[in-house]
């Protein structure tokens, strides 16, 4: 039963990954790294029952904790290369307009 | 069933190599990364390593990602197209050095094969049977990693001071004679934008060190030790500084601390060492620390994983506050540079009219 | 009992599954990426809790089943938090949602997002010509022109 | 049924491999960075791979369990992976330097910068 619950696990990140490869856009990726990160929480909580190895249960606590960060870290780094752009933008409208 | 999960994530990790090696644009490499760690942690869950998937867990999700990424963010994000003949020659050199190891792979023996020298060498009957008994702790690792091998794990702390060292010489603390002006807006730093994000977040953080500190202790009996404790308590730290700013994060923790205990972890597990010196046995020989050999070893082993969890912790926070500072200077930086050329423009045509 | 107990957490472990299932094929599936976080929202909350549930079940009262409810209590914290952030983002980078006036879900951003880029903004785009109507707001720059790096 | 034990093997030479490809042939430094990584993982895997015992357990101690997967190489990779993203840091740092002097972090400009001078 844990095996057939794997199974459907491991499917659903593969179909998550072809999201994660084809993009377009990075907030694509980036949603589909968060959600890459739910199922291999679950996925380690899964494995550990079929292991019979309950201290597995750590790391899916630590994912659940830290796969947070990762998210946040590169919603930040868009947003600064957004403001970037924006300036850039500005810059060049600054240079036609004279 | 375990074989098939095993073959399923290698998979995984096949296409993402590929797509790693395929991309110009080295943004969605990091992120592809970050997914490599994901899944490469799943594999050692199904391969049976617990510590080391908790390792790489508390690595890959958040600190080696965020690296990467500020290094992009003030280097850029485009890859320029190449001509191929160099890639073509660096192909056949992969490829004819890839078919020598699987050449080579065929007279290996099969994996998980009981037979196999890993297995069938005394010193791994010695680790499996007799450790836990001789030193009355459930996770072979953790008396491993901190006793039988202990020596080499000094080494390993050592290297990693070295790295923090490094990267403080490189782009740590810069002692400018004239410190750029702050620009207004960068003056609350971080997710300001995002107040549900910083006020949930903010919730997190202290589970997050607690946690760390769990770890770090329960490592005798579970998954953990100083080396994940250290890298979850820095990810804690990163998390604050992602929310408001590496200016505030440094305000908490100062620099000149942090770089205190970058030596005080490696002090406190060379020390425990003399201490073991002082009282008649061999250097990192705990048996000595108490009447009880036994709890001797207890004793050494905690103050050591200490030592190795504050070393970790502090360099992995050093790092990301040096890259931090980094990226924010070279980000006013530009600000400032574009906002001069903007007056400047703004003043020229008036001068001339 | 314990037979009743076992179908169920089967029951509610294979639901998980499947749903799991439904919503990363809805993220695959999906044309734009506002409808693929709804499906992603799916497994973040539905689908985790009851994988979780199902294996809290089979754990009984022990310190795993805490650590599983722990689990699932932190995803239902984050991954809701990061999916607002993740929209948040979206919109303020000029992706807004198929059917919606992009004007009014401007509108709403910058009443609601008084934030240091949009200041920015505003500011380098004061210096370069102050706006000739203030109730004209600059054109809507579709996220496709330009490029943005990573596209 | 054989093979499938050598598999593990084979993709990790693979990804090592291509975490080599990468090296070589990128000229952005970054990229080079990333390709090390991927090589360094790949070491990863394929120790912990050496170190799984058929119908083995994760080795902490259990009630009723008699054989244990080999715990030397979990210690090896555990304190590698921590060495691995300081060494990174380092190497990330070395680019930043590189790109504050230089202006540039592809190998080739770089290059010619320095036969200029």
């Amino acid at each position: 039963m844990y095996a057939a619950t794997a199974l459907l696990l491991l499917l659903a990140m593969g179909m998550t990954l072809v999201r994660a490869l084809r993009g377009p856009t990075v907030f694509d990726r980036i949603l589909a790294v968060n959600m890459f990160g739910t199922s291999t929480v679950l996925m380690v909580s899964v494995v550990s029952f079929m292991h019979h190895v309950t201290d597995m249960t750590d790391i899916a606590l630590i994912y659940a904790l830290l796969s947070f960060t990762g998210t946040i870290a590169v919603l930040r780094f868009v947003e600064i290369d957004h403001e970037r752009r924006e300036m850039e933008r500005a810059e060049q409208e600054r240079e036609v307009l004279p | 069933m375990g074989v098939a999960i095993d073959i399923i994530l290698l998979l995984f990790l096949l296409s993402i190599a590929f797509a790693a090696c395929v991309t110009r644009n080295l943004f969605s490499a990091a992120m592809l990364f970050g997914i490599f760690s994901l899944i490469s942690a799943t594999l050692f869950v199904v391969l049976d390593a617990v510590d080391v998937a908790m390792t790489e867990a508390a690595v890959g999700t958040g600190v080696s990602t965020i690296l990467i990424l500020i290094t992009l963010a003030s280097t850029g994000y485009r890859v320029s197209p190449r001509p191929a003949g160099r890639q073509v020659l660096a192909l056949a050199v992969s490829v004819v050095l890839g078919a020598t190891m699987v050449y080579g792979t065929l007279d290996m023996p099969s994996l998980g094969s009981p037979d196999a020298p890993v297995h069938t060498h005394p010193i791994a009957q010695y680790y499996t049977e007799v450790s836990p008994v001789e030193m009355g702790i459930p996770n072979m690792v953790t008396p491993l990693l901190a006793s039988y091998r202990g020596y080499d794990t000094l080494g390993e702390t050592a290297v990693v001071f070295t790295a923090g060292i490094g990267v403080l010489a490189l782009i740590g603390r810069r002692r400018r004679k004239d410190p750029l002006p702050i620009v207004e807006e960068f003056r609350e730093g971080g997710a300001n934008r995002h107040r549900v994000l910083r006020v949930i977040s903010k919730q997190l953080i202290p589970p997050i060190l607690l946690y760390a500190c769990y770890v770090q202790a329960h490592g005798d009996f579970g998954p953990g030790g100083g080396f994940q404790a250290g890298v979850i308590f820095a990810s804690g730290l990163m998390l604050f500084m992602l929310l408001f700013g590496v200016e505030h994060a440094r305000r908490i923790i100062r620099p000149v601390v942090l770089e205190k205990l970058i030596a005080l972890g490696l002090l406190i597990y060379g020390g425990v060492g003399l201490v073991n010196i002082l009282q008649g046995g061999a250097f990192l020989d705990y048996r000595t620390l108490a009447h009880d050999p036994q709890h001797g070893l207890h004793y050494g082993i905690l103050t050591i994983e200490l030592g190795v969890g504050i070393t970790v912790a502090a360099v992995i926070t050093t790092i990301i506050y040096s890259f931090a500072s980094h990226l924010r200077d070279h980000v006013m930086q530009r600000t400032l540079r574009l906002r001069q050329g903007a007056d400047a423009a703004q003043t020229s045509p008036e001068s001339g009219a | 009992m314990s037979l009743l107990l076992d179908v169920l957490s089967w029951v509610l472990l294979l639901s998980g599954g499947l749903l799991s299932i439904v919503s990363a094929f809805g993220v695959l599936r999906l044309p734009e990426l506002f409808q693929r976080m709804h499906s992603a929202t799916i497994l973040d909350t539905l689908g985790a809790g009851l994988v979780l549930s199902g294996l809290i079940l089979q754990a009984g009262f022990t310190v795993i089943s805490f650590k599983l409810f722990l689990v699932f209590l932190l995803l239902a914290l984050t991954t809701t938090t990061a999916a607002h952030a993740l929209a948040k983002s979206a919109l303020a980078d000029g992706i807004y949602p198929k059917g919606i006036d992009p004007e009014v879900v401007r509108a709403g951003l910058s009443e609601g997002l008084p934030g240091r880029q949009r200041i920015a903004t505003d500011r380098a785009r004061e210096r370069v010509a102050p706006p000739a109507s203030p109730q004209e707001d600059p054109p809507p720059q579709p996220s496709e022109e330009g490029g943005p790096p990573w596209a | 049924m054989e093979f499938l034990g050598y598999i593990n093997y084979w993709v990790f030479i693979v990804l090592m491999m291509s975490g080599f490809y990468l090296f070589l042939s990128a000229r952005n430094l970054v990229k080079k960075i990333i390709g090390l990584n991927l090589f360094q993982t790949s070491v990863f895997i394929y120790y912990i791979s050496t170190g799984k015992l058929r119908d083995g357990s994760v080795p902490i101690q259990t009630e009723g369990i008699e054989s244990y997967s080999n715990p030397l190489p979990h210690v090896l990779i555990l304190t590698a992976i921590v060495v691995g993203v300081a060494s990174t840091a380092l190497g990330l740092s070395l680019i930043l330097r590189i790109k504050d002097d230089y202006g540039s972090i592809e190998e080739d400009e770089i290059d010619a910068q320095d036969v200029l001078s």
